[in-house]
């Protein structure tokens, strides 16, 4: 075809001790929407930086129309018309939103080294109204949310006006508005002839928006194939090599439960405002909002991460002053952060480190000495029950990838035995495969009578784990529904009650 | 015994001191005047016993005084600040010991335009703005000491120095009045290494034991001043060498009275620390009362050995 | 458009109320010593701190840069030393004109400041290893060239105008501000100018805020940080040309130490060691509180020995309030 | 379990070629030296090298304690000196007995730490600026404290033999390590076993890889960073008493700029001034090599401006090569 773009072909690349691709191949043509699919851990990241210059292949070739190139630099990428959108967040925080969009590439004013702020704030504000954006352009990048700043990243590549546009799990932190906002804005590049590469977990988002799926596992190209010629089942199945089997979920009776957390009256600036809601043992909260509807917040409010203005926290009957997370741990609360580079894991520490962090006082013998036996096998145990890839446990968390790192971070709230587990968006940028089994591990933990608040910006998600369902908006809590009585629609409804409608 | 070396003193008169100038307009409450001190040091023994002589005048002639110095012999900025910020607290009289005359100039020359009579101590400071200066003959006194050194080694074999400083005054002083008293006079003695510990007994000590390391027939060790002697002291003791070498040292301090007691330390030179400090604020006074005053006022130095430590003469130069 | 007028009217009102606080620390010294001495509230004794301020305060300049994109530089103190015996050499020993003899000494800070860079961007040294290595080699250099003797410009008389001359004192008789004060200003403008108004400035921002972002934003990081670390030399040559102008001499002793005062006076002003945060206006008012602080002890006759400790003391409290201040803010 | 069984072999393997090849800078100095003067490779100065490192060494673990954390210690130095005076003071000055002193000095030591913990954890300072205010605020004390003169103890001649006897000799006649260097080797024993054995260690690293996820783990950030910084005092406050029992007396005029040899030692020996990393090993060999060059280049004679100058280059070089092994291995 001489529409082809990018032909990759036998693509090899090695890390120590993890072979991320062997024989890779990719065609893309321009004006299309092609999805990368495959498990955490398969190498689409790795491929997509290869070609970005980003990582140094170890063999194989690269073709950019029909003509072998090599990519030695990001610069090069870009000067050959290939943006990325990472899959991590790659921004800086201290610099402002159109600082940010415009680094290494900033209009000059008169002198050549003389930066024209003016005109990159202009042409910012001109690039987020085409985005239907609400953003100013002077903000700094560090004050943003997470999926403000991944939309930053979105403008950003945008802003090249590249020929073809790579986007490493785009949506994995926004919610429906902002991913029908970044739908419509790829429609648009690929009637421009743009070629575009979409690598997601949210399959359901792949038969929308791609056009034809191209599979890998473990590091090896599987199969292309046209989006309308396959079913969501048939592309799992290429994923994972296996078939996955859904079983339909069983809500367990939780109303007559005891309650183990009560939350009442919490207030913290504009963010949280007069939270109350109750947990009762054994029971999967679902928490749904649009982004910035506060629920991270109240979470980190409950965890004592952020310190509150007023309001009680319950646990167990009693009321728990908690200040710290280390108050919250004790009083048998875990949370699981939603920026999982920045808050989750310790990225430079090993496995077995990261899973025995909250709960050392279980390894510990005399004199704070710890029982690294006993680490090991806890550490070996949550491997092999989580399904972690990793070459040993005492590999750095650095080196898994995303959904693996994720996993680890499960890993060390299981360890701690907490019996309340705050779980922020616990399935973003994770497979499907390890997705069911984190949604297999949520049921049996609750089913062990530990209580669960999922958070989750994932609608099919929230009704698919939840046992009730609680909705926020603007920071208050807008409405709660038993799963029975909960739909798209209806939780959709709460999530828009903004204040000013009331 | 005692080398005692006492140059001419009273060179020239000097040039008047300003006729009294200072002692109007500036004079300190109660009527006390000020002299402002900055010395080359604060922290090191030998500038503490300058002190003390100082103080001691102080207290006598009914005087104010403060006293500065910066952290190391290296800060010539440092003590051009404190000069400065010295001026800036209208004194009556200055007593300076210069690390650098000549980077002190044009301050000199703002004290002598607010007729600020200046008394120069320690060493000399090459200007005449000073009305007189108190100082040691550091060149001179190395120099003794180099002889006291080739006598008790008999006039031959490998020594060695360790000096607190390569680039200060005083360091450079005794390096080079002792290293040129051995060519000069003494040609069968061969120096075979100087190091610089920076006056940190520590180092001092190390680098001493490395030196006694590379050079086994080492005969003689000088110290050119209190820390550098002690490091040497230390390194001797260290290597069990306390009877094979020969090690005269520099100003005083309990560890060196000590070794020289002990024999373990042939001898040192002494300078008169708080003689210096005593005489410095001495010409102050007479300088503000608009007296005359020599040009110079050596303050002497003297070597110290087991023999004569208890004297009468000695003892008072000496500081614990 | 409107929507976005507003918040920057707070914005930069809340900017001049942050930059008022900012020299809270200052003024508290200035009433403390005014009140506790007669003799510090004087045309002589604030030409004196001002003075005082100049090296420390260029050196100061200097560092800002490279503590924004989160490295550091201990060399700062012996590079400006091998400056200013490097001036001193091509002055008195090769008989140069004046000028020339500042140009090559700037051009030593700068060469200095590149290969630390080199030695950071290439060999991925840590800053703080590699400049301590400069701090040695500097400090060695400097003595090995100088021949271990200070260098006096006597056959130069004008070389100490440089410094101690007065543009001002010419224009207005009496108003003797020195031009090293003079020269401090200008370069803090100057670096002022390069930080918030050139590309160099902004890269300096985005290496210490997010370095990986950076790179994978096709900023050829390597090149912008030695860009840096060599403008940071720069300044050190410069430091090195005016504390040899006031000594009338090139010390070669002197330098090692003076690179804690500098990144302390720059971190008091507010640059943050974690790098993306800082301001030249901050650095000068951080050299202005820790040498204002030195001179007002002084004054007082405070002993030494409590000086060291009250200066300690004090430099935590400074931060201390400018950390609590940017909290409120 | 027998799919971890391997890699576990191989990384074990990996470790221990690793830990060769970091002492190669090591014996690569060992080996110049040796053949350059027959004079350096001899029982009296391998002793003087490994009592020479002692104090520098013992000052460097309890840095690579705060280092790994992410932090910094600046004031170990004057720390260092402080304790040395305070142990003087009460066994010369109030008389008490010899253990009473040592123990009041490491007490010293710890106690200076604690306060920079407070006051980073706390009061969140920067830890360059805390312990730069404490470096001032020590070594002010430390004057204060002596009255300016050294303290000997010449009235307890047991203490010398903490540093200077041999319990070596002791047992195998001639065979005379001085118990500085014991000391220093059984400190580091310590020092490795709670970096790698107990829960302090194990947060150490924690706080110095992500502190954020380590607070969200429930960890007691501020408390174990408290703790850290009391260890690293509790090490200066060893090195104190180290150093007044090898010169016998309490000297409060040195210290200032022990610091930066003892952050050397712990870089070149691989610990990462961005956290995380970092190894006791790797601070006992890097120790080694300071030392090791010093005192090679000392029995050349090589004159001692060249000595700083060579020193500067080769800290960095040996970095370089650490890194270069590491990014092998
Ligand atoms: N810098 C690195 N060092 C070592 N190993 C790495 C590195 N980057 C990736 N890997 C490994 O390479 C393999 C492929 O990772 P990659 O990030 O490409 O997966 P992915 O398909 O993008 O997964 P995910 O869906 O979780 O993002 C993984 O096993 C990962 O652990
Ligand atoms: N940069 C900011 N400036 C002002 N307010 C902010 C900022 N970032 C967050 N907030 C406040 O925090 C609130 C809650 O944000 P939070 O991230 O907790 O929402 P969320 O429901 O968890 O959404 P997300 O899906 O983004 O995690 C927002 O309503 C907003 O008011
Ligand atoms: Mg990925
Ligand atoms: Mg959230």
């Amino acid at each position: 075809m001489d529409n082809v773009v990018v032909l990759m072909e036998g693509i090899t690349k090695s890390f120590p001790g993890v072979q991320a691709l062997s024989e890779g191949y990719f065609e893309l043509r321009s004006g299309e929407v092609h999805a990368l699919l495959g498990e955490n851990g398969a190498g689409k990241s790795t491929l997509m930086k290869v070609l970005t210059g980003i990582y140094p292949k170890d063999s194989g070739r690269i073709l950019y129309k029909g003509q072998a190139v090599e990519i030695p630099t990001p610069k090069a990428a870009q000067d050959l018309g290939i943006s990325i959108i990472h899959q991590e967040l790659n921004l800086m925080p201290h610099l402002t939103v159109a600082q940010n969009i415009f680094i290494g590439r900033e209009p000059r004013s008169g002198l050549r080294f003389v930066l024209d702020e003016q005109q990159i704030n202009e042409q910012t504000r001109q690039l987020f109204d085409m985005m239907h954006l609400q953003l100013d352009p002077r903000d700094k990048v560090g004050d943003l949310t997470v999926a403000k700043q991944q939309m930053v990243e979105i403008a950003k590549a945008l802003s090249f006006n590249s020929e073809v546009l790579i986007m490493d799990e785009p949506t994995a932190p926004l919610t429906e508005t902002e991913i029908e906002d970044l739908f419509r804005i790829i429609r648009q590049l690929r009637e421009k002839g743009v070629a575009i590469v979409y690598i997601s977990h949210r399959l359901e988002e792949i038969k929308q928006i791609a056009d034809r799926v191209t599979v890998m596992r473990d590091g090896r190209y599987i199969n292309t194939v046209g989006t309308r010629d396959v079913t969501i089942q048939q592309i799992i199945s290429m994923m994972v090599g296996r078939t996955i089997y859904e079983t339909a979920p069983e809500v367990p009776e939780t109303a007559d439960h005891e309650t183990v957390l009560e939350v009442k009256h919490l207030n913290r600036g504009r963010s949280i405002k007069d939270v109350s809601f109750e947990l009762k043992r054994g029971e999967i909260l679902g928490v749904a909002g649009l982004m910035g509807a506060g629920r991270t917040e109240v979470a980190r409010a409950i965890f004592g991460a952020d310190p509150i203005d007023s309001g009680e926290i319950i646990v167990a009957g009693k009321k728990a002053p908690i200040k710290s997370p280390q108050d919250a741990v004790k009083h048998g609360i875990g949370y699981l952060s939603e920026d999982r580079k920045r808050f989750g894991a310790a990225l430079g520490l090993d496995v077995e480190t990261n899973i025995a962090l909250s709960a050392f006082q279980k390894f510990l013998r005399f004199l704070g000495w710890v029982d690294s036996g006993k680490t090991r096998t806890t550490a070996d145990h949550f491997v092999k029950a989580l399904a972690i890839k990793t070459p040993s446990v005492r590999q750095k968390v650095r080196n898994l990838s995303g959904g693996n790192q994720q996993k680890v971070i499960i890993g060390k709230w299981l360890t701690a035995n907490t019996d309340i587990l705050i779980f922020d968006e616990p399935t973003r940028g994770i497979d499907v495969g390890a997705k069911s089994e984190i949604y297999k591990l949520l049921n049996e933990l609750s089913s062990q009578g530990k209580s669960i608040i999922m958070i989750s910006s994932e609608l099919p998600e929230i009704l698919r784990m939840s046992h009730r369902v609680l909705v926020m908006c603007e920071g208050r809590v807008t409405g709660e529904l038993p799963i029975a009585e909960a739909t798209q629609e209806r939780i959709m409804h709460l999530a828009t009650q903004r204040e000013s409608y009331l | 015994g005692a080398t005692s070396a006492t140059s001419d003193s009273g060179g020239g008169a000097s040039q008047g001191s300003a006729a009294g100038a200072g002692t109007t307009g500036s004079q300190q409450a109660g009527g006390q005047p000020y002299v402002a001190i900055i010395s080359k040091g604060f922290q090191h023994q030998f500038w503490q016993a300058v002190r003390q002589g100082a103080e001691k005048a102080a207290q006598e002639m009914n005087v104010r005084i403060t006293y500065e110095g910066p952290e190391s012999e290296a800060q010539v900025d440092k003590q051009i600040e404190m000069l400065q910020t010295a001026l800036g607290n209208k004194p009556n009289a200055i007593c300076f010991a210069a690390l650098d005359s000549q980077a002190a100039t044009p301050l000199l020359e703002q004290a002598k335009a607010a007729n600020i009579p200046v008394i120069g101590f320690d060493s000399g400071v090459e200007s005449d703005i000073p009305v007189t200066t108190a100082a040691t003959d550091n060149i001179a006194a190395a120099g003794a000491a180099a002889d006291k050194m080739a006598e008790l080694i008999g006039g031959s074999g490998e020594i060695a120095l360790v000096v607190h400083d390569q680039t200060s005054r005083t360091g450079i002083d005794r390096r080079d009045g002792f290293v040129n008293r051995i060519k000069e006079k003494h040609p069968n003695i061969q120096i075979v290494d100087i190091q610089y510990g920076g006056g940190d007994q520590l180092k001092s000590t190390d680098l001493a034991k490395a030196i006694m390391q590379s050079r086994p027939n080492l005969k003689g060790f000088f110290g050119a001043n209190e820390g550098s002697a002690i490091g040497v002291l230390n390194a001797v003791k260290e290597m069990g060498k306390e009877n094979q070498i020969t090690v005269i040292g520099y100003d005083s301090g309990k560890q060196q009275i000590d070794a020289v007691k002990s024999g373990v330390e042939a001898g040192a030179i002494t300078q008169d620390p708080i003689g210096i400090g005593y005489k410095c604020v001495e010409s102050a006074v007479k300088a503000i009362k608009g007296e005359q005053l020599p040009k110079t006022i050596d303050t002497g130095y003297h070597y110290y050995d087991k023999t004569n430590i208890d004297s009468a003469d000695i003892k008072p130069l000496l500081y614990e | 458009m409107a929507v976005s007028v507003a918040p920057r009217g707070t914005l930069v009102r809340n900017d001049a109320l942050q930059r008022v606080l900012a020299f809270g620390a200052l003024i508290v010294l200035f009433v403390v010593f005014s009140l506790a001495s007669p003799n510090f509230l004087q045309f002589n004794n604030i030409v004196g701190i001002l003075l005082a301020t100049a090296v420390n305060g260029v050196l100061a300049l200097g560092v800002t840069f490279v503590i924004i994109t989160g490295g550091i530089d201990l060399s700062i103190g012996t590079v400006m030393t091998l400056a200013a015996v490097v001036t001193g050499v091509v002055i008195t020993r090769w008989n140069l004109p004046v000028p020339l003899g500042v140009l090559v000494g700037l051009l030593a800070g700068a060469a200095a400041g590149l290969v630390n860079g080199l030695i950071i961007a290439k060999l991925k040294i840590p800053p703080f290893i590699a400049t301590l290595g400069m701090l040695n080699v500097a400090k060695g250099l400097a003595l090995v060239i100088s021949g271990l003797t200070p260098i006096y410009f006597n056959n130069a008389p004008a070389f100490n105008t440089i410094a101690m001359g007065s543009v001002t004192g010419a224009i207005i008789p009496g108003f003797n501000i020195p031009n090293a004060v003079l020269l401090f200003f200008l370069a803090a403008i100057i670096a002022s100018l390069i930080l918030t108004k050139t590309v160099l400035g902004r890269y300096t921002f985005a290496l210490g805020s997010n370095e990986e972002a950076a790179r994978l934003s096709g900023v050829n990081v390597n090149a912008w940080k030695i860009a840096v670390y060599t403008l940071t030399g720069l300044f050190s040559g410069l430091a090195g040309v005016i504390i040899a102008s006031r000594l009338n001499s090139a010390q070669p002793a002197l330098g090692q130490g003076y690179e804690l005062d500098a990144i302390a006076a720059a971190v008091i002003g507010g640059t943050s060691l974690s790098g993306g945060e800082g301001s030249i206006l901050g650095t000068v008012i951080g050299a202005f509180i820790i040498s204002t602080l030195t001179n007002g002890l002084r004054i007082l006759s405070v002993p030494q020995e409590w000086q060291t400790v009250v200066t300690g003391a004090i430099v935590v409290v400074a931060v201390y309030l400018d950390i609590v201040r940017r909290r409120r803010g």
